[in-house]
């Protein structure tokens, strides 16, 4: 390979690769020696890039450089960002975890609101409830309970570990100066929300 | 230190390149910097009682052309005639030792600036990025959001729960618990149903639903069937009887017998 | 050369050129086959794109593809470059890289000038240099450090990579005869700044 086409060789290279966009071939072409051969230069710079983790590519706007296609799995880095449940997802599946088995109307009792099927469906798709027979009641409404799912999110290892509804049922007056170790009191439910989760007790 | 005070101040520049000189340093410091770095040219070392002389003779001759020299010029020009009045003093005096250790200073300062001056230059000398070098212009993102995993804790869940309670007792209007009483007409309907099984000159206790639980239901039952009992005797369709005061009442069938 | 190697070479290949910048080592670790030797990776990335109008560069704590050198006057005639800095810009930032964590009164009385608002504009601008902390001393000045774009933009694989400051200026002859005291003599003023960027050690 001659010394000119070499070099007209690294400088397509250059270019390509510091380009915000694709290089037109006319904008290459332009940027070459004057004796370049076009055609030779694409070529031996394709070659170059052959197999490699690194492909040239001849996209609508011109010439690109990308990463190899086939390497796409092992260089995608997945983020996870958790979604939050909405407030009132929250909300009922707080109420399902206390007063299971429990039916729709008795939630809304006790939410003292009603509540939207899409709430519902909501806990449901994300496994966290499940219909557990039916109440012998006018209707027969269905009555809900939580999952092992849930416990599991929760890191829970059972539903004696939520703490104790008398705990968290106490005049709030008295939950802001805790007698009782936090882990048994609802003391801090009453503060602002703390940036990591509360340990497992 | 004899060859520092016999060291000829260089050719001092005529006026007015002096004054457009003085105007492209950035103060005297850097002046007296450039001054050290000329002297390479003609003397293998540089005395500070030279650079000093130096720097006073461009002052003067700045100063004839422009009275009005920016402060820190004269300041400095200051400075350094009190330096070398001390440097000229011989050895071992108190004052002459004064003078060594500010122009130790002034050495030093110098040093720091030219340090400054070689590694500004050095850096520039480097090929710099989006100057010379440039790197790749398009990057790819690689990265994948995946919102499908729940942000889930106890805190959050204990505060709905809470939220949820008290919401629905702010919420929660007084209404009196609806008393259901067992009615007379409840009363007539049992007792025309139970007359025909239960044995003659049953109590009138014998005649109340089993549902029954509180003391208040137990006395309004009672009443209810005291009432329909006597609705009923009145019409004929049985007897009453009570042996005592505060006695059981018993009830017992209409007989044809006894009815004279 | 082994597959393996080979498909590890590729990997990273497509990992540094697709990242905006500086490619950390342990990320690069993270992402090769547990068996990959990583200077073997690395050497072998490193040899296929010497020579190349695109090289790999060891900067700011990481691995980068940047344009050769040697490219710069004709690639600047296609790529639209900012300006340079100005000598009193460099001269600020050569004294904030060496007396890092500084104050902006420090600077000014090291250059013996005042220092303007621009040229700490232009510096912060650039990214090349950034606040850490206050001085505790009075009026609580900033102090001031450079970025690891400081390090991108120069080509620096760390700070430690700046010549040592005592290598920038001293006369070989004035240290060899330190027969004058170096309070007296000026001789130290008289190197010339090195023309040539200190190799990479």
């Amino acid at each position: 390979m001659s010394d000119t086409l070499q070099d007209d060789i690294r400088l397509a290279e250059a270019l390509i690769f510091a380009s915000a966009t694709p290089v037109p071939s006319s904008a290459l072409v332009r940027s070459l020696s004057m004796e370049a051969d076009f055609d030779a230069v694409m070529t031996g710079l394709t070659a170059l890039y052959t197999g490699r983790g690194v492909e040239l590519a001849q996209v609508a706007g011109g010439w690109q450089f990308r990463t190899a296609p086939d390497l796409a799995p092992r260089l995608r880095r997945v983020i996870e960002v958790p979604r939050r449940l909405p407030r009132v997802a929250m909300e009922t599946l707080a109420i399902i975890a206390y007063h299971q088995p429990v039916t729709r109307p008795e939630i809304e009792e006790i939410r003292g609101a009603s509540l939207s099927q899409n709430t519902m469906d909501q806990l449901l798709e994300a496994g966290l409830i499940v219909p557990k027979g039916r109440k012998e009641a006018p209707g027969r409404p269905t009555l809900w309970a939580t999952t092992p799912s849930f416990l599991a999110q929760f890191g829970l290892s059972d539903l004696r570990q939520l703490p104790r509804r008398d705990d968290l049922l106490l005049d709030p007056d008295a939950l802001a100066q805790p007698a009782e170790p936090v882990s048994n009191s609802a003391a801090f439910l009453l503060a602002e929300p703390p940036g990591e989760p509360v340990p497992d007790v | 230190m004899a060859e520092k005070a016999d060291t000829p101040a260089e050719a001092v520049p005529d006026a007015d390149r002096l004054l457009l000189q003085l105007d492209g340093f950035e103060g005297p410091l850097d002046l007296l910097l450039d001054l050290a770095r000329q002297q390479k040219l003609d003397l293998a070392t540089i005395s500070i009682l030279s650079l000093v002389d130096q720097f006073l003779a461009v002052i003067e001759g700045a100063r004839r052309v422009r009275l009005e020299l920016a402060a820190d010029w004269l300041v400095m020009a200051a400075w350094l005639a009190w330096l070398k009045s001390r440097l000229l003093l011989p050895p071992g005096d108190a004052a002459a030792e004064e003078g060594e250790v500010a122009a130790e200073t002034l050495a030093a300062r110098l040093r720091d600036l030219a340090q400054v001056r070689s590694l500004a230059g050095w850096l520039s000398n480097r090929p710099q990025l989006g100057q010379d070098v440039f790197k790749r212009g398009e990057p790819e993102d690689l990265t994948e959001t995946d919102r499908s995993k729940l942000a889930l804790d106890i805190v959050s869940l204990m505060r709905a729960y809470l939220v949820a309670l008290r919401r629905a007792n702010t919420m929660r209007v007084y209404r009196p618990r609806p008393v259901a009483l067992w009615s007379v007409q409840d009363a007539l309907a049992r007792l025309k149903r139970m007359m025909r099984s239960l044995p003659d000159w049953s109590t009138l206790e014998s005649f109340l639903p089993e549902t029954i639980s509180t003391p208040l239901e137990r006395r309004g039952a009672m009443a209810s069937a005291l009432i329909a009992g006597l609705e009923m005797a009145r019409n004929g369709d049985l007897q009453l009887r009570q042996d005592e005061h505060f006695g059981p009442i018993l009830l017992g069938q209409m007989k044809a017998e006894e009815d004279q």
